[in-house]
């Protein structure tokens, strides 16, 4: 059996996320976006928030329990979309999630790190916890968008 | 399409010398089918959602697709589609989450005497215990429900309706959506029964806009022991589910739980995987043969059945005006089973009996009628064998006079 | 009996190198099975009760003889064998009739955190509903149901006791039996889940004197989608029915109805055909195998895999005095997800999930586990590639740190 | 197709019964033993009594509606058993359920019109009708013996 398949999918740069989460830890401030998602099938446990500022995301924290991959993304997630104009925050979305599940996307467009979950397209029972986060934070952008100037009720 | 080479597809058809007239109680199952199945029971053969290897992947995917495939069928979502053990169960499944919910003394609830026993008694039963009414369609003479009936029994009181979309006793196709129209408008709900719809007509909910439809795999060349309740979005979220258990659950506590969204929480327990994974591959079938040709096919035999049946004296036909392939009747002076008998004899497989339609039984003054059903795979060489059975049933049964 | 030439009734040991170690999942289905389910669909395909010639009534035939099997299996009346779409169907079957009809305030029900989430949620719905008392048994510290800790929780008060014969996150047997006893002493009701039971051992409903028992065809060789909901006899008889309709009635009246006897007033609609006859060729075959093997294997290879699972460091095993072949363990510092990927790409089949049951993984302080659990067509080989994966999950997360 | 089956099935003296039922008709009489029966499936319904005096069947009537072989069996049923003590009655029930079923049967136990049943056996679809009136029978039967001086409630 080889394993150049398994390597592809835990990336040295997964685990590193995984075992260092960056943006880990919620905030109290309301005027931060939060959602809160389950995978009740396999546990998978996640809570991200974002602050936008002038269609800008300037904050993002996430936490949660769950698999290297669920976790890690979240982690890598943040970083990547960290300081991002919300449209193109809305297009590395759509271009991970294409990514992941081994759909033509575009090589080009700067993901930062979460290019390394391509790999994950080879392994298609592992695609929700890798799209968990990206979930997260398209719902959370969805909230923005619908009610640009909330205070998050949760 | 050509009916000769589809009964290649029915191994009975090529196998033996019956005329299967028994459609609207099951009909046959094609080899496309039947070899989905033993994909599914032989090379997978395992459990769906929550195994992270291979097989259980690939089975969720059949199983997944399936709700696809049924979801394209009734143009709508994806998550609009239950899966269910047949008609009885979805309709059970409306009345006893919803109609619990919403019915209230002094409600009405309408149904009609033209029913199935699984469209009306669910109610009946809800009916009973809400201490609501039970309010009948008022037949015309033909025994048909009526759009200017219906709105003779439809009020401010109406809360839902339950009605079917094609008769399994008499094949009247009831003017549904003018009904589901009507209805709304008085803020009713409106549940179509299509275990003989589904099979033999194409069907849009968005287009009828009903908000929940039931029908059965085995009538439509699936197993038996699936079904699919279709519900609005909207309803199916607002309902509490009926099963508790595995796979349906979010969160389980001690003394609580929370439930996964529809149509999940309605799907307790392992799934009907081989089943639904079956009605999947049906619906592929009835696609490849296409519901105008189905159509054109139960026209052309209920056309030359009539014509045929209207040349033999001593025989009652209740439904002369009936919109689909099948035909209810009695040969005069001879009881339905004795009858069926002779059928069976000729090896022409027939239905004898209430067809679960008691109520309309009444209305026709009979305990029993002997039912004709066709579907796409029979031929005018099927009726020609079905007419000389009910010649040699008269005349078996006219020499002990 | 012999464990190579029984792998040859199924077709993925045959042609495959997989490593089937979900069976307390699913279990594989033999060719016997598949033959069997087959025949029903091409050769018979019709509807059971009502059809008058002779394909429906063979197909009655084998329906019915497939409950006559179930009765010989549980040693109990043909009509005290109810089909269901399930275990977890037959569970609900009993709260939502029995329980909302006996169940009062302040009444208590016992169950465990050791259940399946199908054994518990329905009578946690039912106390809900009811305002009673839900009451678990304390597990003692290895995670177990005693008969002592059962009788810290029976009181006069109990009402009904719905407990696991077989845990299917611990492999545990449960002292049903006594269980029963000290509960018919004060009159309460007893519903033991046999999902895990009925593939793995012998039960004999006499001799327990259980009111009611439930299993799925699923986990012991038959299809998806067919269960049997056991029940004593005058104990479905005064239950009402929970769904309404077709197949089920004696006499329908427009404001009443009547209902057959049981076990047919439980099934509502065409039955699940196909899914009985499948599992009456599954009893069949598992009685053709044999319990004692079946017991004999279990014990074999759950010794095998506790004695080598024991020298590896780093793991941790949640019931190593199981009484099965079911084994929960955790690889540390390892989820279980990213274990079970590993253990998919070494083709070793295992789950890795809460296995419907929240309640004991909060108990065990754990959010999922990995669960392997084997059948009577498992090796001693499957057993050395399981723990060569688990080798190999631990060296390649430990080439992270 | 052959016609002989149908033949054994459907006899002269059958179809005779059918037309011209004897012991048609229910009492009022309170000492009576009443069986009412039916078979939901296919609509068959059938009301025996019987009035068993000094252990002998001196009484016996039907009414009912049924398919041909339902009603004359009712009709034959209660010419066979009609002065019958009870214990022969119930060897005839028992012979005759055999029969029907295509089992080994006494030939030479009087059952009187009974035996144009024979046929039955092979038909089995219709072994119900043909044993709906000897099972009323039999139940009635168990009446007499569980409560031998009752005054029926029905
Ligand atoms: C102990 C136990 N109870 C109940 C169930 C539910 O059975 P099913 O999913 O077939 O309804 C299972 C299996 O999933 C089980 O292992
Ligand atoms: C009109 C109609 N409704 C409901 C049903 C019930 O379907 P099922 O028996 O598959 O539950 C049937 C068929 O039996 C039917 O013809």
């Amino acid at each position: 059996m080889a394993y150049g398949n398994l390597e592809t999918l835990y990336r040295q740069v997964i685990m590193d996320h995984y075992k260092n989460p960056r943006n880990k830890g919620l905030k109290g401030d309301e005027s931060f976006y939060t959602v809160h998602i389950k995978n009740p099938t396999c546990g998978d446990d996640l809570t991200i928030q974002i602050k936008v500022e002038d269609g800008r995301i300037t904050e993002i924290y996430q936490d949660g329990v769950g698999c290297s991959i669920s976790m890690s993304s979240a982690s890598v997630m943040s970083e990547t979309v960290k300081g991002m104009k919300i449209e193109d925050a809305i297009k590395v979305i759509d271009n991970y999630v294409h990514m992941v599940k081994g759909e033509a996307f575009d090589e080009n467009l700067d993901m930062g790190d979460a290019i390394v979950y391509q790999g994950v397209s080879q392994f298609p029972q592992r695609f929700k916890c890798a799209t968990i986060a990206w979930n997260a934070l398209s719902k959370a952008i969805e909230k923005h968008l619908n009610c640009p100037y909330h205070k998050d009720e949760e | 399409m050509d009916v000769h080479s589809i009964r290649k597809d029915f191994y009975i058809l090529v196998n033996s010398d019956l005329v299967y007239l028994d459609n609207a109680a099951s009909s046959l199952k094609p080899k496309p089918v039947i070899d989905m199945i033993n994909f599914y029971n032989e090379r997978l053969g395992v459990n769906v959602h929550r195994g992270v290897y291979r097989l259980s992947h690939e089975a969720t995917e059949l199983y997944e697709g399936a709700r696809e495939k049924v979801a394209k069928l009734l143009n709508c979502r994806f998550e609009e589609v239950v899966f269910t053990r047949g008609t009885s169960s979805a309709l059970n499944l409306v009345a006893s989450s919803l109609g619990m919910q919403i019915i209230e003394l002094g409600d009405e609830i309408i149904t009609s005497e033209l029913e199935h026993h699984s469209s009306m008694l669910p109610w009946q039963n809800v009916a009973r215990k809400k201490n609501a009414k039970l309010v009948f369609v008022p037949l015309d003479e033909d025994k048909r429900i009526t759009v200017e009936n219906f709105k003779k029994v439809l009020s401010d009181k109406t809360k839902v309706v339950a009605l079917n979309y094609i008769s399994n006793a008499m094949g009247y196709i009831t003017p549904i959506k003018e009904i589901i129209r009507l209805a709304h408008e008085k803020g009713a709900i409106v549940i179509v029964d299509s275990a003989q719809a589904a099979p033999h007509m194409p069907i849009d909910v968005k287009d009828l806009d009903c908000d929940f439809l039931a029908f059965s795999g085995h009538k439509m060349c699936g197993p038996t022991g699936i079904g699919v309740l279709y519900g609005k979005h909207h309803l199916l979220q607002t309902m509490e589910p009926v099963e508790f258990g595995g796979d349906m659950i979010d969160t389980v506590e001690l003394s609580c739980a929370t439930f996964k969204e529809t149509p999940y929480k309605f799907e307790t327990g392992t799934p009907i995987i081989g089943g639904a994974i079956g009605l999947g591959a049906a619906i592929d079938y009835i696609n490849s043969i296409g519901y105008d040709f189905i159509m054109q096919q139960d026209n052309i035999l209920r056309d030359y059945m009539l014509q045929e049946m209207k040349n033999i004296n001593g025989i009652t036909i209740y439904n002369p005006k009936t919109d689909t392939g099948i035909v209810s009747f009695n040969i005069d002076g001879v009881h339905p089973h004795d009858a069926a008998t002779v059928f069976d004899q000729e090896n022409v497989a027939i239905r004898a009996g209430h067809h679960c339609a008691q109520p309309l039984m009444r209305c026709l003054n009979q305990v029993a009628t002997i039912r004709a059903s066709t579907y796409f795979y029979n031929t005018k060489e099927d009726i020609d064998r079905f007419i000389q059975a009910i010649h040699k049933a008269k005349a078996f049964f006219d020499s002990f006079i």
